[in-house]
C-alpha cells in the first residue's frame, strides 16, 4: 500500500501543517498538543463546540472548524482517539465564556479521554456539556457491546448544533438540539475494499474479490456481515432499509438523506447509491427534504459508502439551511 | 528482598523492550478485532516513557530518594498524554492507582498484592468491564487472584509476581473462545470469538515484565543498562 | 475490482440520475442525449459556457454547473469524449443570446466532437467560441505529440471565465480571460495505483508495489516515466518543480496552489502534499495567495494527486474570488 | 459482379460481429497505449447500427431501392452519435464521405477503390494525421495503395477488398514498432513503442469484414442470417 506520506509517524502532524496553510482564513492549527481552532478565537458569549477522535476520516473534523459549525477539532494519531491533554487546550481555546459542549462519538477510547478532559476543563472552571453520537444502527444488540458506534451522523449533529450556538442559543439549549439530532440520526455502511492504516502498511481486513463487508464502521474495523458482491442497488437496500427500520420512518415525514463515502470510491458511485436510497425513501412515503452527498466521514482510502438519515423537523431544517463556512461544508 | 524504585523502573524498561518487541503482534490482534493500532498505541506511550526515564535520571541528584509511587505515577502521566485510544487512559488509571498505594521506598510482597488490586480496580472502574467480556479486565483480575493467592502462601515478591504473570498470560490466551462485550471488539458480536484479547495480551506483557525485573535484581550503575 | 455500480453500461445514467435528484435547486440533466443544464435555464443577456468531456472525472464537469460557472456540461462515457448530438443541445441550452464559450479538454476526440458539434451550432446560429485546456506539463514534446493535456486546471479556467462571464463580459472578452487562464495555468501529476474502468473491470494500468507512475493523465493512461515509490515531499518536488520552471515563475509573483486529489488518495494525504509544495514556491520567492485542496478533477478512483499552478494577476484573483454556487464549489 | 447496398450491409453486420468477439482484444491494445476504451467504444457504436438497420429493415417496403451511400450514411450518422471518444468522429467521418461517393445501387472495382479512397480522406483529414504517426491512417493508407494496385491489375471487387484487407491486416501489425505522435498514445512518447494500435486493429477488422461479405455473395431472405 503507497501512500503520499513521509515517516508514517508525521503522517497527521504534516497534514495539519499543511491544512493550517491552505486553510488560514478559517483554523488555526497548534502543534504539541496537536489540535485545530477558529482562526478568530473564541466567539465571547457563544457555546463553544468541540469534537475530535482519531485521525483518517478528514475531513471529520477539523474541516469542519469554522463559522456555523465547530470552534475547535483534536485530531489523534490515525485511528486512535486524542488524548486529554490535547483535548483540554482545545475547550479552554472554543470557551468563549458560555460554556462548551464537547461532540464525541461513542467509542470506548474517545469517551474515556473526553471524560478525563471535561473534568480537567470543569476543574478549571469552564461549564461543559457532552454529548455521545452514536448512529449506527449496524451494532445491532447495544446492550451487549459498548453501545452504537458513532458514524457519519456526527456531521449533522455538528452542522446542527453549531447553527443553534450560531444563534445565540444557551448551553443547555445546543445540548438539547444536539441531542435531538442525536435520537433522529441513523446510519449504515458497506466496505468494498479495506483502508491500510499509515504505520501497519497493509489492509485492515482482508476481503475476497466477491465479498463485502456490510455494518462497517470507520476504522476499518470489520462489519457485522460479509456478503457476496452485490449490485449498487441491492447494496443500498442493505444500507437503507436498516436505517429507515430504526428510525421507525412513516408516510410523510421529511428527511435528510446523506450518502457518505468512505474515501475511496468515486463521487459517481455515491450518486447512484443516493438515487436508489431516494426512490426506497420515496416509496415509504417519505420526503427528501435536504441531501448531501461526498466524501465528509472517511476511512482513509476504504472503498465504499454509508448512508444516513436525519428525521427533520422545522427547526432541525431550518439550522441545517443555516449559512456554514469552513473548509470542507460551506453554504 | 523488597522492591523498589529501582525495580519499578527496570519494570518499565523492560516493559517498553517486551512491547516493542511485540508490536506487529498486538497490532495483528486488533486488526483481528478492532483496530489495528493497539501494538503502535502501546509502543508510541512507552517510548515517551523511557524518554522522560531517561530525562529523570539525568537530572537527579545523586542522594535523592524516590518511591516506587513515583515511577508508577510518571508512567501514568506519560500514558495518559501519548496513548490515546481505550487503552490509554485505561493504563493510564492503572498505573495512577497503582502509584497512590507505593508511594513507599521498598514494597514487599502485600505492597506488590496492593498494587496490583489497585491498578485492576483503575481499569475495571474507568472501562466498566467485568470479567468475561473479552478486555484486558480478565488478564488483571487472573493476576491478582493468582497474586493474592502466592502472598497468603507467605510467596516473595518474585513469587507473587511470578504467579501473576504467568496467570495473565493464561488469562489472556483465555480469551480467544470469549465474546467480547466491550470495546471495539464487541461490535463485531460473535465474529469477535476465535481471537485473543489485545489489550489482554499486552497486560500478560506488562506482568512479565514486572517479574522478570525482580528476577534480574538490582544493578548499580546506568539504570538503562538493566532493561 | 468491486464497484457500487448496477449495469456498468448504466454507469453514467444511473449516477447523474442520482445527481439530478440530489441537486435539482441548481441543475437539470437531460437523459438522450444526455447533459446538464442549469436549473433555470439560460441567462438571458449572460454569455453561456459549456464544457464537457469522457465521464470518470467527477465532480468535473456536472459538479461545476451552476451560478458563476458553468452553464451546461456535457458527460460522455467513462473516459470517453461525449458525441456531437449531446454537445449540440448543450450548447443551445446554454445560450442566452450573447453567445457560447466552449471549454474543451485537449484530447483528439474531445477536440474532434466539440468541433462537429459547434459547427452544427453555428448553422444554428448560435455564436460560438472555444478555448482549449492544455494545463499538462508532463507532455513534454508537444510538437511530437497531440499537444499538452488538459487536467486540473480545466477547473481555474470553468471558475474565472464563469465569473467573468457573470460580472456581464461580452464573448470576446470572457474567451480572452479563459486565455489568460490557460496561458498562465500549469498541472502534473503522480498515481500510485490505477482506476479501473467499470466495464473493463481491472486496473487501466499495471504498478507494481514499489513503483509509482509519475505525469499521467485523468484516464488511467500510463504515465511518462515510472519511477521508484517515494516520499511526499519527493514526489511533490517531481509535480511541483516541473510546473514552476514551466511557467517561468520568478521572485514575487503570486499564484493559485490546487492540490487536487484522484478520486481514491485521502484528504489528509492531499494537505501533505500541498504543504511541501506551498513551502517549494514560498522558497522560489512566490507568494501562495489563493488555495484549492481536494477531489475536483478526479480520474475514477486512481490513488494520486496533481499540482495545478496558476499565475495570478488583480484581474484573476477578483474572478476566483467571486461568488461561486454549484455542487462542487461554492463561496 | 458488383457490390450492392445488401453487401454494404453485410458488411457492416460482419463489422458489428468482428468488433462484439475482438472488443476486449481492442480494449486491451488501448489499455495498454490509451485509455482502454476503444473495444467498448465500438461495440457500442456497431451494435446502434445493428439496432437502426433492423429498425429500418422491418420498415423499408420491398419494392424500395437503396444505395451503397444509405447504408454507409446511415452508419455513420449513428457513430457520430453513438461512439464519441476520437475513433466516433473519425470512423463517423470515413463513413461518410464513404457514402458521398457511392450514391449508387452498384459499385464496381473502381468504385470500390472510390470508397476506401473517401474513407481515408476522412480520417486523414479529421484526425490531421499522416502515414507512421501510429494511428488508423496506416492501415487505411495501406489498404487503400493495396486496393489501387488490384483494381489497376484489373482485379474484381472481391479482389480490391481482399488486397485491401490483407494490407490493413499487415499496417495494423506494423504500427506495433512505431512511436506514436497523434492520439492519446503520443502522450506516452517512447513507451508508445511496442504495442500495436488499436485503431489500426479496428480498421483491419473493418476491412475484413468488407471482403468476406463480398466473398459470402448475397443472400435472398433476411439481411440478418447473413451477417
Ligand atoms: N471498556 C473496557 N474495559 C477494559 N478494557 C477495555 C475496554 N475497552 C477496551 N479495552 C481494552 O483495550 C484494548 C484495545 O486498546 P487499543 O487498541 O489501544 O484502543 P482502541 O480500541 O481505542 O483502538 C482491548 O483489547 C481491550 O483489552
Ligand atoms: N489524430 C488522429 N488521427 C487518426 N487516428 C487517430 C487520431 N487520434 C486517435 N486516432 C485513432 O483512434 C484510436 C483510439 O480510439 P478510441 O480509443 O476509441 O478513442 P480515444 O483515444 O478518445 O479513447 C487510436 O488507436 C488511433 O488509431
Ligand atoms: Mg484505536
Ligand atoms: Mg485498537
Ligand atoms: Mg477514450
Ligand atoms: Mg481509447
Amino acid at each position: 500500500m503507497k501512500k503520499l506520506l513521509n515517516d508514517p509517524a508525521d503522517a497527521v502532524a504534516d497534514s495539519l501543517a499543511g491544512f493550517a496553510l491552505a486553510h488560514a482564513d478559517l483554523v488555526r492549527v497548534n502543534q504539541m498538543p496537536v489540535f485545530v481552532s477558529r482562526a478568530g478565537g473564541a466567539v465571547t458569549g457563544k457555546v463553544g463546540l468541540v469534537s475530535g477522535g482519531g485521525s483518517g476520516h478528514e475531513p471529520l473534523h477539523a474541516g469542519f472548524v469554522g463559522d456555523g459549525m465547530l470552534d475547535a477539532a483534536v485530531p489523534g494519531s490515525v485511528f486512535t482517539s486524542p488524548t486529554p491533554d490535547q483535548i483540554l487546550p482545545a475547550i479552554q481555546a472554543a470557551d468563549g465564556g458560555a460554556g462548551v459542549l464537547t461532540i464525541v462519538k461513542n467509542y470506548t477510547g474517545d469517551v474515556l479521554n473526553f471524560e478525563t478532559a471535561v473534568e480537567l476543563a470543569v476543574e478549571d472552571n469552564i461549564e461543559v456539556a457532552s454529548v455521545l453520537v452514536n448512529d449506527d444502527v449496524a451494532v445491532e444488540d447495544s446492550l451487549y457491546t459498548a453501545g452504537r458506534r458513532g458514524v457519519a451522523g456526527t456531521l449533522a449533529v455538528e452542522k446542527i448544533a453549531g447553527a443553534a450556538a450560531d444563534r445565540g442559543g444557551d448551553l443547555a439549549g445546543v445540548t438539547a438540539v444536539a441531542e435531538r439530532v442525536i435520537a433522529n440520526v441513523r446510519s449504515m455502511g458497506v466496505a468494498l475494499a479495506a483502508p491500510s492504516v499509515p504505520h501497519v502498511g497493509r489492509p485492515s481486513f482482508d476481503l475476497g474479490d466477491d465479498e463485502i463487508e456490510v455494518g462497517i464502521g470507520i476504522h476499518g474495523e470489520p462489519g457485522r456481515h460479509r456478503v457476496a458482491a452485490a449490485s449498487a442497488d441491492e447494496v443500498t437496500e442493505m444500507l437503507l432499509n436498516p436505517v429507515a427500520d430504526d428510525l421507525a420512518l412513516v408516510r410523510g415525514e421529511r428527511v435528510l438523506l446523506f450518502v457518505n463515502g468512505m474515501g475511496g470510491t468515486p463521487l459517481s458511485e455515491l450518486y447512484v447509491v443516493y438515487g436508489r436510497a431516494r426512490r426506497l425513501l420515496e416509496e415509504r412515503g417519505v420526503t427528501v427534504a435536504r441531501s448531501l452527498v461526498g466524501n465528509y466521514v472517511t476511512s482513509l482510502e476504504m472503498q465504499g459508502a454509508s448512508v444516513t438519515v436525519l428525521r427533520l423537523d422545522d427547526e432541525l431544517e431550518a439550522l441545517w439551511d443555516a449559512p456554514v463556512n469552513t473548509a470542507a461544508l460551506r453554504w | 528482598m523488597a522492591l523498589d524504585a529501582d525495580w519499578a523502573e527496570r519494570w518499565v524498561r523492560r516493559t517498553a523492550d517486551a512491547v516493542a518487541d511485540a508490536k506487529d503482534e498486538l497490532t495483528e490482534l486488533d486488526r483481528q478485532i478492532g483496530d489495528g493500532d493497539h501494538g503502535e498505541n502501546l509502543h508510541r506511550g512507552f517510548q515517551a516513557v523511557v524518554a522522560r526515564l531517561d530525562d529523570a535520571a539525568a537530572e537527579r541528584g545523586t542522594g535523592d530518594e524516590r518511591t516506587v509511587g513515583d515511577v508508577l505515577k510518571l508512567v501514568a502521566t506519560t500514558l495518559m498524554s501519548t496513548v490515546g485510544g481505550a487503552s490509554g487512559p485505561l493504563y493510564g488509571t492503572a498505573y495512577l492507582r497503582a502509584a497512590k498505594v507505593s508511594g513507599r521506598v521498598q514494597i514487599d510482597s502485600p505492597a506488590v498484592v496492593a498494587v496490583l488490586e489497585a491498578a485492576l480496580e483503575g481499569v475495571a472502574s474507568r472501562g466498566k468491564a467485568t470479567v468475561g467480556e473479552k478486555t484486558m479486565v480478565d488478564a488483571w483480575q487472573a493476576a491478582v487472584d493468582a497474586a493474592e493467592a502466592a502472598s497468603g502462601d507467605g510467596g516473595s515478591e518474585v513469587d507473587v509476581l511470578q504467579a501473576a504473570a504467568e496467570a495473565a498470560d493464561k488469562a489472556a490466551t483465555g480469551t480467544i473462545p470469549m465474546i467480547a462485550t466491550k470495546g471495539r471488539a464487541s461490535y463485531l458480536g460473535e465474529r469477535s470469538a476465535g481471537h485473543e484479547d489485545p489489550g489482554a495480551r499486552s497486560t500478560a506483557l506488562v506482568l512479565g515484565a514486572a517479574m522478570a525485573a525482580a528476577l534480574s535484581g538490582p544493578t548499580p550503575a546506568d539504570p538503562r543498562s538493566a532493561a
